[in-house]
């Protein structure tokens, strides 16, 4: 029998995978896919529980989360080709001025 | 039973092609990897009844936000990269610190999980008429509001990477 | 029990069916534009391999399948092997949900492998994946000619798709309804086909068509003058022909939604009028696959005909031209059908 | 109906087998001597020059975002045409603000010659 439990577990898992990913890697578009990653593990829970009550609402708000992410990958991507322009890299860690 | 096989396969899927992501060696398989991941997010929604949210899902991430992202990969990829390390330096500390926040999340849901019904209702109680139908009328009444704000949102996505893009402007 | 044999073992079999007759449909389109092509410019086409050449798909098949798979030295092996597949699989799944007959046809199981409540927004949503191959392609290569190739070719594709969106919602807008199936029946109750209802988004819906499908005049990526051969030129062998092989299932599939969207699915013409009850001699599916001929010799024809346009020019249309103008087509749509309401 | 995806899971399973199958059926029956002129990246018959993945311009990045802008509003329409007769003029009134919010962006980008390829 799959509870509701077992689709917040499996979230929980994929957060934190996100997370590690976001902490661990240097490159930025990788960082950026583990918050896409992160994002649909919102998602999960989301849907999880509009199945759970009955309720469209989840449905609803995890399609404004897929806008939020369309507009934060556009403008993210943005920054990184503005900052790969100056700084000829994507490492995060070498990215560690707040002015050049 | 056969729901039990859907679950753990697709939680299979994702957790595997997940983990793919943040252990591949460039950027490319990454998005590959992650694109297979989103493949099954979508058909996890189609398991839960959110169809309309399968196809967005698909359409949106698969079809766009991964076509942007490996475009991205195309204009900046730097040959020199694959030698250097992958990881920052502090990559230990955050792994531990990563997992005892999963455990605490996992420890929670474990534990407060029984203060709601965590037994899922019978199929077919949410799709009284379509799912399109139901979504788009709680979207398009009750939240009016965001979804107006939605496209200011998209109109400040779309200007602002013109002008974080284009040089002369 | 019963459940098992509906959705299990009929779409098998309907699935064995279409991916054949898709399959031969593909070979035999290769040879359909040779003779078609080589008529309008007053050649003869492929004559030797069997009368007047009608083997000859089968002889480039073969070809395909002992020719030499040549992986370049600086590629991604991974990637390049998994690219052509990217491209191929989904032109193939929108099939699934394409309705080729009515839903008491072939025996009660239905004129379709299956019917969903998203049909069009699955079919959309999938067709947009196709891209993502493209993309992979051009870069494992790691070869410029195909990284360049498979830039444009993906710019093309996703500035073309926007309006193509565009253009579906138009006859959303008359149908409402996701389903395909259920968009033929409206057709059906309506008594006349979307295409006099919605000509602008239809003509908007077939040249995008041409565009997503990177056909002529729209056929930059494959540019031989500038480009050599655009994102596959790295592929040789069976890997080339899965390129090929989702080309031309991509016009297929096109085709198909085109005739399903505007032109009645599997209905006969004039489907309300009973004096022209006789032409229901000719079964719907075999309707629906003339009329996808039709269009394909369209698809064949314009090749024939037309140059090919600049890249620019390409992206003004794109952007400039069909973007507004379906944008338009969508809120006149509206505005008017407010008036029925 | 959840079941209705089964046969499209089951058209997956089988599109994929295509070229899985052909690939590997290939493999018995093809030739295969590659030497190291073969093996090199095809630039018309010359040593190829440098390193193909270069840095390429940035608009192909704009067109991309654009299409990702506009395909979200894309799946905002989807459900609204869906639902258009129930709506009627509140809707048509709502998507109305929606487009021209929108539109604003799109004749900033067009002044500011993004849609332009020069």
């Amino acid at each position: 029998m799959i509870t509701t439990n077992h689709y917040l577990v499996l979230a929980a898992i994929v957060f934190t995978i996100g997370v590690i990913g976001v902490l661990t890697r240097r490159n930025i578009l990788i960082i950026f896919m583990s918050i896409e990653l992160i994002l649909n593990s919102v998602n999960i829970n989301l849907v999880a529980f509009s199945y759970l009550l009955k309720n469209v609402v989840g449905q609803v708000f995890a399609i404004f989360v897929i806008t939020v992410a369309a507009a934060e990958a556009a403008i993210g991507l943005g920054i990184i080709i503005a900052l790969f322009r100056n700084k000829e890299t994507i490492q995060a860690d070498e990215i560690d001025l707040l002015k050049w | 039973m056969i729901d039990q096989i859907i679950f753990y396969t697709l939680a299979f899927i994702i957790v595997a092609m997940s983990l793919m992501v943040i252990l591949a060696r460039n950027a490319v398989r990454s998005a590959l990897y992650l694109i297979s991941a989103l493949l099954g997010f979508a058909a996890l929604y189609i398991r839960l009844q959110a169809e309309l949210l399968a196809g967005v899902q698909i359409l949106v991430y698969v079809g766009g936000i991964m076509v942007l992202f490996l475009f991205v990969i195309m204009l900046v990829s730097v040959r020199t990269m694959e030698h250097q390390a992958r990881q920052t330096r502090q990559w230990k500390a955050a792994v531990v610190i990563a997992l005892g926040v999963a455990a605490e999340l996992i420890y929670l849901i474990v534990r407060g999980g029984s203060i709601f019904v965590t037994k899922q209702p019978p199929d077919a109680l949410l799709t009284k008429s379509q799912n399109t139908q139901v979504v788009g009328e709680a979207l398009y009444s009750t939240y009016l509001l965001p979804f107006e704000i939605a496209s200011v949102l998209l109109l400040v996505a779309m200007i602002g990477a013109v002008v974080l893009a284009k040089k002369k402007i | 029990m019963n459940i098992l044999v509906n959705y299990v073992v009929i779409p098998l079999v309907k699935i064995v069916v279409i991916v054949a007759i898709l399959s031969g449909g593909i070979a035999y389109l290769t040879l359909m534009e040779r003779k078609v092509i080589a008529r309008l410019q007053h050649r003869l086409g492929p004559m030797r391999v069997g009368w007047h050449g009608i083997l000859q798909p089968i002889a480039d098949g073969l070809k395909f399948i002992i020719k030499e798979d040549i992986i370049p030295i600086k590629a991604d092996r991974f990637v390049f092997t998994i690219a052509p597949g990217i491209s191929l699989v989904p032109a193939f799944i929108v099939f699934s949900v394409i309705p080729f007959g009515p839903p008491d046809s072939l025996w009660g199981t239905g004129g379709y492998v299956t019917d969903v409540n998203i049909a069009l927004l699955f079919a959309v949503a999938v067709s947009s994946v196709g891209v993502l191959g493209v993309i992979l392609g051009g870069w494992a290569s790691n070869s410029k000619y195909p990284l360049l190739g498979a830039l444009r070719s993906s710019a093309q594709m996703v500035s073309y798709e926007v309006a193509m969106g565009f253009g579906i919602i138009g006859v959303l807008l008359v149908a409402n309804s996701l389903s395909l199936v259920e968009i033929v029946e409206k057709q059906r109750s309506m008594g006349v086909w979307f295409f006099f209802v919605q000509p602008i988004a239809f003509l908007i819906y077939y040249f995008c068509g041409m565009a997503e499908t990177n056909r002529l005049p729209f056929d930059l990526p494959e540019a031989e003058t500038e480009l050599v051969g655009g994102f596959h030129t790295e592929y040789s062998g069976f890997r080339f022909s899965l390129f090929f092989i989702a080309e031309y299932a991509n016009m297929i599939t096109v085709s198909s939604l085109a005739v399903t969207l505007f032109f009645g699915g599997w209905l006969r013409p004039f489907s309300s009028v009973a004096a022209l009850s006789f032409l229901d001699i000719i079964p719907p599916p075999l309707w629906f696959v003339i009329k996808v001929l039709i269009f394909l010799y369209i698809f064949i024809w314009v090749r024939g005909t037309l140059p090919r346009f600049r890249f620019d020019q390409l992206m003004r249309i794109g952007w400039k031209v069909f973007l507004p103008v379906a944008m338009a087509n969508v809120m006149v749509t509206g505005a008017i059908l407010l008036k029925f309401l | 109906m959840l079941v209705s995806y089964v046969p499209i899971i089951i058209f997956l399973v089988v599109a994929i087998s295509l070229p899985v199958v052909g690939l590997a059926a290939g493999r018995l029956l093809r030739p295969f001597n590659p030497f190291k002129e073969k093996l090199m990246p095809y630039e018309c018959g010359v040593d190829p020059e440098g390193d193909a993945r270069e840095r390429y311009s940035v608009r192909y990045y704009i067109i991309a975002i654009l299409f990702v802008v506009f395909d979200v509003e894309t799946i905002f329409l989807f459900p609204w045409a869906v639902l258009y007769r129930k709506l009627a003029l509140f809707g048509f009134i709502e998507m109305l603000i929606f487009i021209l919010i929108l539109m604003v962006g799109y004749i900033y980008i067009w002044k500011k010659g993004a849609l332009e390829w020069v």
